[in-house]
This record gives structure tokens, C-alpha cells and sequence, in this order.
């Protein structure tokens, strides 16, 4: 075992997996000689050279076409799209082409890529480079749409997205970059769509992603100091979704609180509460309760952005009020 | 706020450019050459009649009267090249060998289309034909033919990528990126942007800040502008082998302005009323099928050998129209199918 | 009282405001020779003339910008985006730019701009031109989403969109476009965000959306024949959200039913449902059941489309899971 | 997959233009020219230092050794011409006479901010100063100061949209679409590219098809290449004098490409280490400031003139700077003012 940062263990993934595989290669903006605005791709050119590691024109509907095109062809390029609000200049090709052509097509053209960001808020870079857009692309069929919380799983997971034959929405949340955490020797490679329960507790179940995990566990130990034992789930990946792991966690402690950073409407928050007031409405013993940023943009001072994103203390309230 | 202007049809000629030479092709590619426009131009009026009957639904856009382009690149293509079209892309697929039956079906939303009625007319692929799809919304092909070619050089494949295009495409901003991006990464891409002189209803001369909407923008890529004639099988068959052993060798992209004219509507039953009726006589009088009919009798083919091609067309047009008619609605829970490379739409577990 | 089309009226709403507005202009692909692809801008280009009506070149990022330029300096433009699937190739322009300028600037810019758009699946035109996209809409914080199902609301909601001092997203459905019905004589100008209750009933509460708000009047009939009397709500508009009648309805149903064209993921009736599972869960007396398109690209045959639409049949069997 | 190239620093005059004439501006408007160069260079300088000290949070993108171009266009444009910037628009917004402690407070997150700090260093506005905006996401700004030229040509107020951008910036699909749209309404706009040679850390010729990457696109919307040196202060002015002529002469839009350096990195602390030594001293010393200094002295402005506005100058930054230290923190209920124009952000009823 070794720590790591998060921001190295997305080179380091990266790395493992194009020394694997040949058809890897990754590009876009700054990836290559620069190492990525993040640092996230420090070494990679210099280790697998300038044809399968390339820095790209400002073209992000270029950018994310050739990865289509070439992901048909036989390759599988991993794409990034620096800041996830960016998502929206090449959104026809992401949500228009990526998403629909395995279906459009009836099967005959896969689309094994991935396509990595930097999703999220906290860094003060106000409304246009910190928006969270993972319901974005979860509200679009045909996307897997991937959150690490963890170094390790930055690794697990950025893997098993490359390996996968689907095209993947990787969310790197910019806020966690420069976290730590133990990483594994060896090859480290996660199945998609495995939610991980991070804290075990019986009186309310609390899900989160990405940056909200840290503050969801910060909030369970607010709760135990006042005798209210939460669970906390990490979702890690929003399609495929892990609906077996967060529904046993409901069932038994009767009480769900979400926790997105997203802008609250239409947040994969809404998404997960709806299927429990669908298929599990008996077993709840309280209102399912969304904590979300305001339906705001994000503002850029340091102490608006601090009272718009969800705190630790909010996400405490939140349970509080699913047990009242 | 300029008012629109349709390009008077004499300006059509001017500024051409047979980058070719003016060598013709040999007899059998001739005769190829009007073979494909023959089964395009049958296999278009007839997918017109059916939609005029109701059984094809939707919508579909007909290429009747681009017919040479499509031939010209179909015929001097390698069966390995890829072919990225437009919704106007039944030509496109008919000319890399796609079979009609699964096209017509297709249209008609039958179990034996192409993608089992799941893509419709607008949507065309077939990867066993290197037909990478015919895409619907404007601009994102380019980019995604760049892809291909990307991967061609990658893997070292010699493969080339052909990407048509029609004019008022060169207006979005995906055009842009993609042909910067060719250009600097020098992909083995070849733009074709097929000008019919309209965009739906709308002029191109009355939106676009240049006279020649493609070959004016080609230096700005470091690109060299050239303009066609679409029409004509022959240029156009030479322009073709031109771009793809520039694209084969190395010296990258290309990008070709055919200028072309659509003799129906944009799409479905429009009956183009919208154009003046001296600008459609003109174009008529420029048919490419009936004009290289005349060529290839002109230059020595026996109209016997000619007749029994187009009787042979005519046949394979009919037998697929029954043959589509003939089969029955897709599966229902094709609806579920193949959103994921599991087989299903599954999104949770 | 006349009776008129779905197409006519957009037609005619936007004729009441260019005439009664000089700020008002219209632009975008085909709108003004051709009079629109869908003809729903008919007559318009002859009445207002060529500096109010403008055809475009296909440059949705240039329209969209151009009609927020024009907003901020003093217009009141409505801008045309054909088939709204092609929002996302201007998502920039609107999700980044017009939806977040107010807020960014802090209230010093204003943008009265309304973007129209055709929406909705149904006529067989494959999976890149049927997407119903209000969700994504809906999920930008500074959009108003509207979306009519009757020509009279055609009318008084684009009056009303017009005349907001906010930038609103117009989605015509394409499926309603041929459907016809009674409209009032002279000026007719609705508020935003009041749903209407088009159908009373004690037992169910459906809530729907343009072309579903049809489908669920038929569903309606259907129960009625069982027995069940459906409360039939028609939204109107998704922001501003009418949670005042919807919540009235459940209150006394204690059962509600969302039926919504889009694909299942973070669509509206997720939202909606997790607002009840939150304040109204212990007014319900039964799962919250969402009736969506499957999460699928839409398919183009006719008999795979109609099979993944929203039917009223299916509507119905919702309704009966909900009371089950 | 060409190896990026950073251009010889002395392409940089090769092929320059002056568009303008060579009859340097008044003595009035050189001095103006001089004291905007300053009031920039002196308030980015300290924006720097408090970046460093932690006052500054969040990012700033600094126009460093880019002052000539805004001070000229400042200096030049009517009172009600509107200006679109990007992210890197310090330079821009002091340029229209936005005063410098809302500007200083915006950037450190106060109270007194130009946007109560709801908008950050990246996207200062002051309708009042037609600053109509700075923009961070790379295009789309050319778009809307289209708009805004099309309402006042709309309107007939004479009014001209200035867009500034980076050269970066001209390979994105919206500068092409915003490029013909101005070109075919004949908007009166200007586009200005700030060609500094980098984007963030990759050089702009080694992702682009053509050498100059805003005069080399000017023809693909029929518009005249121009190319100027971006660092005196006298050749921005005639050229921003002839274009904002032009464009408000109904003659319709310009494309001009300065060529610039910015002299510290792209963005908050980067030391920009990407850059050769030998390139930054060759801009270095091409520093617009003191150059424009010796130019003025040379023609017999009085020292003594000169340090008066210095100081002026000096002293302004510093109180700038205590105001804004002085200024608290927004009020926490901006958080959710001012979504909708009732002032709130509320969705619901
Ligand atoms: C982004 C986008 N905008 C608008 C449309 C609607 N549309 C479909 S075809 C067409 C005209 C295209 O003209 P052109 O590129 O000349 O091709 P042609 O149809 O003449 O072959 C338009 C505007 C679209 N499909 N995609
Ligand atoms: C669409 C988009 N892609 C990428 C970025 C990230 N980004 C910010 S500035 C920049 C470089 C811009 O270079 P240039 O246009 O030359 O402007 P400069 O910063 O040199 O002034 C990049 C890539 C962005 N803001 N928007
Ligand atoms: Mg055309
Ligand atoms: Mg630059």
C-alpha cells in the first residue's frame, strides 16, 4: 500500500492501462507537454510518446468526434474535457452521436471510450468552470457516467471504464484532486456499478458521490455524537446504478437522504427518490430528503460558493429532518 | 439581413477545377459508374412512391440528381475506406454495396432494414460495408470521420475516411473544428461537401459570406480550394482517385467543393416550390444519369449492353421493394435492445 | 371563438406580440420565406418583414447568441431552434451563458428572450429528432421551460414568455402541431407556472405534459370505465413549477402518477415525486408511478416508437399500480 | 500529430498592417493612451501580489505585456460601444472606465465587488460602463456581441460591439459560426484576437492549420486579413479608429489579429516555465509600457508630465487596493438573489 494523490492516481490509471493496451491513447488540451491544467496527466506523454498521448486545438467537438470515430474503428481513446461545464459546447456529440448509435445502429458499432472531466465546485472559479453536470449526462440514454471519491478508486474504476465496451462519462472532482489515500500495489481494476457502503449504521442511510462522500462522513460523525447512527454510501458510478445496495441500506434503516452537488432539480438525487417512492414506499419511515446546492448557478466568492454547496453540517440537518 | 439570393444556375460551372486531369476511366468503371447512379436514381423514385403510399413513414431525403458523387467515390473507393453521410445518405449506402433490401426495409420500418428499423432512412449503417452511418443533425460527422481516419493512421491501415456533407454545413461550427483538425493532426479524411445550392428552403448564397461555401473556406486550413462538377461522373470519379491517394500516401485531407443540384424537395412530399422555375429547368437539363447515358453511347457502349444493366437495376429495384414489403414489423423488444454492449437498456442492478 | 391549429397558433401568438412589441423579432433556419419546417411561422416574414423576420444560416451557436446580445441590449428577440434535439449543439449558449448571466452579473443584466423549439417524439423520425428535452432544461438553473398542449395555450404561454423579463424555452410538441382547438377572440396572455386541473377526479392524480397531457385524458376514460376516477393536471410549465395544484390533487387522491415523454433518468416526474416523498409522503396512500418512455433512444419504425411512448393504456396500468 | 512549435519571436512583424495610416494620434489621446496602459499594469501587478498573498481566491488570468490593445480600443471606441471580453479582462473592463475598486473587490470575493463577488475575476460586467461582459467559456462571447450589434443596428444608435479573444479561440466552432453570421447581416462588430502565441500551455501554432490563426480565417467570410503589432499603443489605435469607422458606417465587421505576448503565465500562479527563454526576453523587450514611454518622452511629453500621471496612477492602485481589503464579505443571501428577475430563485409555486 502506498498514498497517493488522487490527481496521480488518474495518471497512474491511465498509465496502467495503456501499457496494457495498445489502443489506448488519450488526448486533449494541455494533456501532453503541460500534463493536464490538474496535473492529472503529468508523465504520460514522455512514457507513451506523442502519438498515443496529444495535445489538441481548443476544438472540444473535434476532440470528442475523434474519439467517437476512432473508438469505431478500433481503438479506445480516452478523451477529456477539462472542465465538465465544457461538456456543453460538444454536448450534440456526446448526447446526440456517443450515447445513441449502439441503438441507432442495432448493435453494430460499439463505442469503447471514455471520456474523463473535471466536475465540481469549491475552487471559487464561479458559475461557468465549477457547475457539477453528472445528471446531465445520467438524463441521457446510452452513457455511463462514472464518480470516484478515493484515489484507489480513481484507479478501479478509470480501468474499468477504459476496459468496458461502452462509452463512459468519467467525473473527476476537481475539489479532491489534491486528496490522499491508500492505493494497492498492483493492478487495481473495479466492476461499474458497485456502490460501496463506507459507513455502517442502522437509523438513516445517506447516499452521496464524488466530493459529497467526505462531507456525508463528516455529518455521520456530527449524528453520532447526538446517538444518530447513519450509513453512508458511496455511489461511485450513477449508470449503472447500484439500486441493490442502497435499497437494503433503506430497508433496514427505513430513513434516505441524498446528497448531490448538483443544482437540486432534476438531480440524480429526484432520480433515486422517486424510485424509492415507487418501489419501496412501505419501508420508509420518514420523508426522503434531498440535500442540494440551491437552484442556483454557482457564485465565485469564497464565502457565497461555501453557503451554496451542501456542508457537512446541512447534510446533519438534512438526516435530522428524514427522522423528525 | 441581406435578402436571399439564389445563385443565378450559369454561375454553377464557373470556377471549376478538374484536379484530375482530364483522362476518362476506363470502360468498366463507366460502366460502374452508371450502374450505381442507376440503382441510386431507382431505388430513390421508387422509396418516393412509397412514401407517397404511405409505407415509408417518417421522413427521407433524396439525393435524385446528386447521384454522380455518391457513384464517383463509391466506385474509385477501397472496399476498406470508410463512408461517413449525411440523412440525405441513401446514395451513400447503395454506393458502398449496401443491398437494397435491407435499405428499402429500412425506410419502411421493417424488420428486415438495415438496423431493423431502429435508425430509419435518416440513420443508414453498415460496419460490414464500412458505412459508418448517415448521421441527422448537422456538423457532428466530420469530426467523427476524422476519428475514423485518426485510427486509420494509428494503426496504420492505409484506410481512408470520405465525409459528405452539404453545403449549409459549412455554416456550423463543428465544420470548423473538423477541418483544422485534419489539417494540423494531416488525418486520411476526405471532406466532400455536395452543393445542391440549398440548405432546406433557404438559399445558401443568402447565409453565407463567401460565393463558394466549402472552397472558400479551404485556406483557412491550409487547404487547397477546389470546385467540381458534380454532375459529371467523370470529374468527379477523378477528383475522387485524386483525394483518396493524396489522403493513402500520407499528404492528408482534402476537401472538395461538387457542385450538384437536388432535382425534388428537401425532404418527404416538399415539393421544392421555393426555387424559380428557370433555376430547376436548367438543373434538369444537367441530369447527370440521362447525360452519361448519352456519354457512354457517344463513346461506344452498345445501348444493348446499356439496356440490360438497366433492366437488371430495375429488377433488383423491384425484388427489394417486395421483399421489404414482405416482411413484418420489428420485434417490440428490440426497444429495450442494444443500448448497452450487454444487449440491454438496463441502467441499475 | 374560433377554432384553430397547434401550428396556426404559434403563428398567431407570435403575430399578437410582434405587432403589440416593436423590441420583438424572430429569427432562425427557414423561419421566414418558407415560413418555418413545421409552417408554424407562416405569414409572418410578409406582416413584420425582413430586419424582424430573418432566415439563418444553420448556426444554432450564432442564433442563440445573437438572440442573447440582442436581449441584453434592448430586444426582445424569439429565436428558433428547429428540432430541439439540436439544442445540444448550442448548449453552451443557453445552459452556460443565458441561463446564468442574471445571476453572474448580479442582477445587472436582463435577457427577455424566448427560445421555441420543436419537441417530441411520434412521427417517426428517428432517435435525433424526437428527444422531449424539458428535463434538460429543467435542470439549468435560469431557464424558464414551458410547453403547451393546446393551441389556446400556445397563445397565452408564448404571449406570456414573450412579455417575461427571463429567458424561457418554448417546446411546441411536433405530434400536437396538426391538433386542433377552440381559441378566445382578441389578446389572450397567460401567467407563467399555473398548471390547470383539466380533468377533475377523487381517486388518482395524473400529472402530465404537452402531447401526454392528451394521452392521459384518454387513460382517464379508461378508468373511468373501471371505476376510477383520475384527477387529470396539465403542467403547462416546469419552471416555474405550479407545486400548489399538484400538491392540492395529491392531498386529496393520495395517489399520483407522472406520465413523461422523456427518457426514465432524471426527468420531471423524478422531481416532482421526490418533492412529494419529502413534504407529502405521509399524505400518500400509495407508491408515487412514474410512466416514462423507457431509457432508450427513441427508435424510428412506427411500431417501435409507438411502443416505447408513453400510451394510454399504459398510463392506465400506472394509475392501477398506483392505486394497487 | 505534429510536434508543437512555438513560433521565432521574430515572426512576430513579419507581415504587419497598419490599416490606420501612419499619422500618429493626438497628444491628448497618447497621454490617454499611456495613463490606461498604466492603471492596467498597475492593477494587475497588484492583483498578482495579492493572488500570492491568498487575498485574491479562485483563479485570475493576467493581460500582462497585452495592455496597448485594450488601452487603444478604450481610447478609441464612443462611450456607448459595447465591449465583450474574455476571462482575461481586467485590461478590457478598466479600459471602458470601470473604476478599479469594484473590479480589485470582485476579484477578492467582497462585498464591494462589481458583482457583489457573484461573478469572480472571469466574468466582470458593468452594463453601466457598456462592459457587457467577460466570458470564460472559450467562443461564445463572439456570438453574443453579434447580438448586441444586431439590436443596435436594429435600433440605428450607431452603437459598435467590440469582441476581444485569444488566438486560441479562433479554433472553436462558435468564432466560425459568430464569423459569417456577422459577415452576412453586415453587424457592426469588431473582432479583435489577442494573439499571444499560447494558449494556456500549448502553443497556438502547433494546432493550427495556418500560421496566423484569426487573418489567415478572414477571407473564409470575405473579410480582409490584417495583422498588427498588438504592443504599440499608436498602430491599435488607428487600426481600432478605421475599424470601429467602418463597422459604424454600416460597412460591417473587422477581423483584426494583434500580435502579443502575455508576460506571466496563463492563469493564478503559473510561472509559464513552458516558454523559452530566449522568447521571453525577445517580448519581454518589447514591453508595450516602457516603450511607449521612451516614445512619448522622445517626442517631448515632459518628464515631470509623465511622473504626475505615475503617481497618479500609483496612488489610485493603493487605494483600489484598501477598499477593497476594507469591504466584507457579500452578504450570504445573494446566494439565492437575483436567478429570475422578481430577484430570487425561486421555481416553484
Ligand atoms: C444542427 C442542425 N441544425 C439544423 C438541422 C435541420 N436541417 C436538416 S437538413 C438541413 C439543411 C442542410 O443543408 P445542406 O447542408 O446544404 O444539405 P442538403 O440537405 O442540401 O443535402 C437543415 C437545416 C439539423 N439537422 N441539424
Ligand atoms: C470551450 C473551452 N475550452 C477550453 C477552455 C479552457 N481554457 C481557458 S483559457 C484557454 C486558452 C485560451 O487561449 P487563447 O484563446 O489564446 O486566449 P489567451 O488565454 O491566450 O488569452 C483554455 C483552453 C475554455 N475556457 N473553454
Ligand atoms: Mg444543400
Ligand atoms: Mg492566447
Amino acid at each position: 500500500m502506498a498514498e497517493m494523490t488522487y490527481r496521480d492516481a488518474v495518471a497512474a490509471g491511465i498509465a496502467q492501462e495503456m501499457a496494457r493496451d495498445d489502443s489506448v491513447v488519450l488526448f486533449g488540451e494541455d494533456v501532453g507537454a503541460a500534463g493536464g491544467v490538474f496535473k492529472a496527466t503529468v508523465g504520460l506523454l514522455e512514457k507513451f510518446g506523442p502519438t498515443r498521448v496529444v495535445d489538441t486545438p481548443i476544438s472540444e467537438q473535434a476532440i470528442l468526434g475523434a474519439a467517437m470515430g476512432a473508438a469505431m474503428t478500433g481503438m479506445r481513446p480516452i478523451a477529456e474535457v477539462m472542465f465538465s461545464d465544457f461538456f456543453a459546447v460538444c454536448w450534440d456529440i456526446v448526447a446526440n452521436e456517443i450515447a445513441k448509435t449502439r441503438y441507432m445502429t442495432n448493435g453494430q458499432v460499439s463505442l469503447p471510450l471514455v471520456i474523463r472531466s473535471g466536475n465540481g465546485g469549491g475552487s471559487r472559479f464561479g458559475a461557468q468552470h465549477s457547475q457539477s453536470i453528472e445528471n446531465w449526462a445520467m438524463a441521457v440514454p446510452g452513457l455511463k457516467v462514472v464518480a470516484p471519491s478515493t484515489p484507489r478508486d480513481v484507479i478501479g474504476l478509470l480501468a474499468a471504464a477504459v476496459r468496458d465496451p461502452d462509452p463512459v462519462l468519467f467525473f473527476e472532482h476537481k475539489s479532491l484532486y489534491a486528496t490522499k489515500g491508500e492505493v494497492g500495489q498492483g493492478e487495481i481494476c473495479d466492476e461499474l456499478g458497485r456502490a460501496v457502503v463506507v459507513r455502517e449504521g442502522d437509523d438513516v442511510t445517506i447516499v452521496a458521490l464524488a466530493q459529497m462522500v467526505p462531507r456525508a462522513l463528516h455529518a455521520a460523525e456530527e449524528l453520532a455524537r447526538d446517538g444518530i447512527e447513519a450509513a453512508v454510501v458511496d455511489l461511485r458510478s450513477l449508470v449503472p446504478l447500484d439500486m441493490t445496495t442502497v435499497a437494503a441500506s433503506v430497508r433496514a434503516t427505513g430513513h434516505l437522504v441524498t446528497v448531490e452537488e448538483n443544482p437540486r432539480l432534476c438531480g440524480w438525487g429526484a432520480e433515486l427518490s422517486s424510485i424509492v417512492a415507487e418501489e419501496l414506499l412501505f419501508d420508509l419511515d420518514g420523508p426522503v430528503v434531498r440535500v442540494t446546492t440551491p437552484h442556483v448557478p454557482l457564485p465565485a466568492a469564497d464565502a457565497l460558493e461555501d453557503a451554496a454547496l451542501p456542508s457537512p453540517e446541512r447534510i446533519a440537518d438534512g438526516a435530522r429532518r428524514a427522522l423528525a | 439581413m441581406s435578402p436571399p439570393r439564389a445563385p443565378a444556375p450559369d454561375e454553377a460551372p464557373s470556377g471549376s477545377l478538374d484536379p484530375g486531369g482530364s483522362r476518362p476511366p476506363a470502360r468498366a468503371t463507366r460502366l460502374a459508374l452508371y450502374t450505381r447512379m442507376l440503382e441510386m436514381r431507382g431505388f430513390e423514385k421508387r422509396a418516393y412512391d412509397l412514401f407517397l403510399s404511405g409505407l415509408v413513414k417518417g421522413t427521407s431525403h433524396l439525393g435524385l440528381g446528386q447521384e454522380a458523387i455518391a457513384a464517383a467515390f463509391g466506385t474509385a473507393m477501397r472496399e476498406d475506406d470508410y463512408t461517413f453521410a449525411t440523412y440525405r445518405g441513401h446514395n451513400h449506402a447503395l454506393a458502398r454495396g449496401v443491398p437494397m433490401t435491407p435499405v428499402m426495409g429500412e425506410l419502411m420500418g421493417r424488420a428486415c432494414g438495415l438496423m431493423a428499423g431502429k435508425g430509419g432512412s435518416m440513420h443508414l449503417t453498415s460496419v460490414e460495408h464500412h458505412m459508418m452511418g448517415s448521421y441527422a443533425i448537422i456538423g457532428a460527422h466530420l469530426t467523427i470521420a476524422n476519428g475514423a481516419a485518426w485510427s486509420a493512421k494509428a494503426r496504420g491501415s492505409g484506410q481512408v475516411a470520405v465525409c459528405f456533407f452539404g453545403d449549409g454545413t459549412t455554416n456550423i461550427g463543428a465544420f470548423h473544428e473538423a477541418l483544422n483538425f485534419a489539417a494540423v493532426y494531416e488525418l486520411p479524411v476526405v471532406f466532400v461537401c455536395e452543393n445542391n445550392l440549398w440548405m432546406e428552403y433557404t438559399p445558401i448564397a443568402s447565409v453565407t459570406a463567401v460565393a463558394r461555401p466549402a472552397a472558400d473556406r479551404a485556406s483557412a486550413y491550409g487547404l487547397e480550394p477546389v470546385v467540381l462538377d458534380g454532375n459529371d461522373p467523370d470529374v468527379m470519379h477523378a477528383a475522387a482517385v485524386a483525394a483518396l491517394g493524396r489522403a493513402r500516401s500520407g499528404a492528408g485531407p482534402s476537401l472538395l467543393e461538387a457542385l450538384t443540384y437536388r432535382h425534388g424537395g428537401h425532404s418527404r412530399a416538399d415539393p421544392g416550390k421555393y426555387r424559380s422555375d428557370e433555376e430547376l429547368s436548367y438543373w434538369l437539363g444537367r441530369d447527370p444519369v440521362p447525360a452519361y447515358r448519352a456519354r457512354l453511347v457517344a463513346e461506344g457502349v452498345e445501348e444493348a449492353e446499356i439496356a440490360a444493366i438497366e433492366q437488371q437495376v430495375a429488377a433488383a429495384v423491384d425484388e427489394a421493394t417486395e421483399a421489404a414489403k414482405a416482411s413484418g414489423p420489428p420485434s417490440l423488444d428490440l426497444v429495450e435492445k442494444d443500448v448497452f454492449a450487454d444487449g440491454g437498456a438496463s441502467w441499475r442492478r
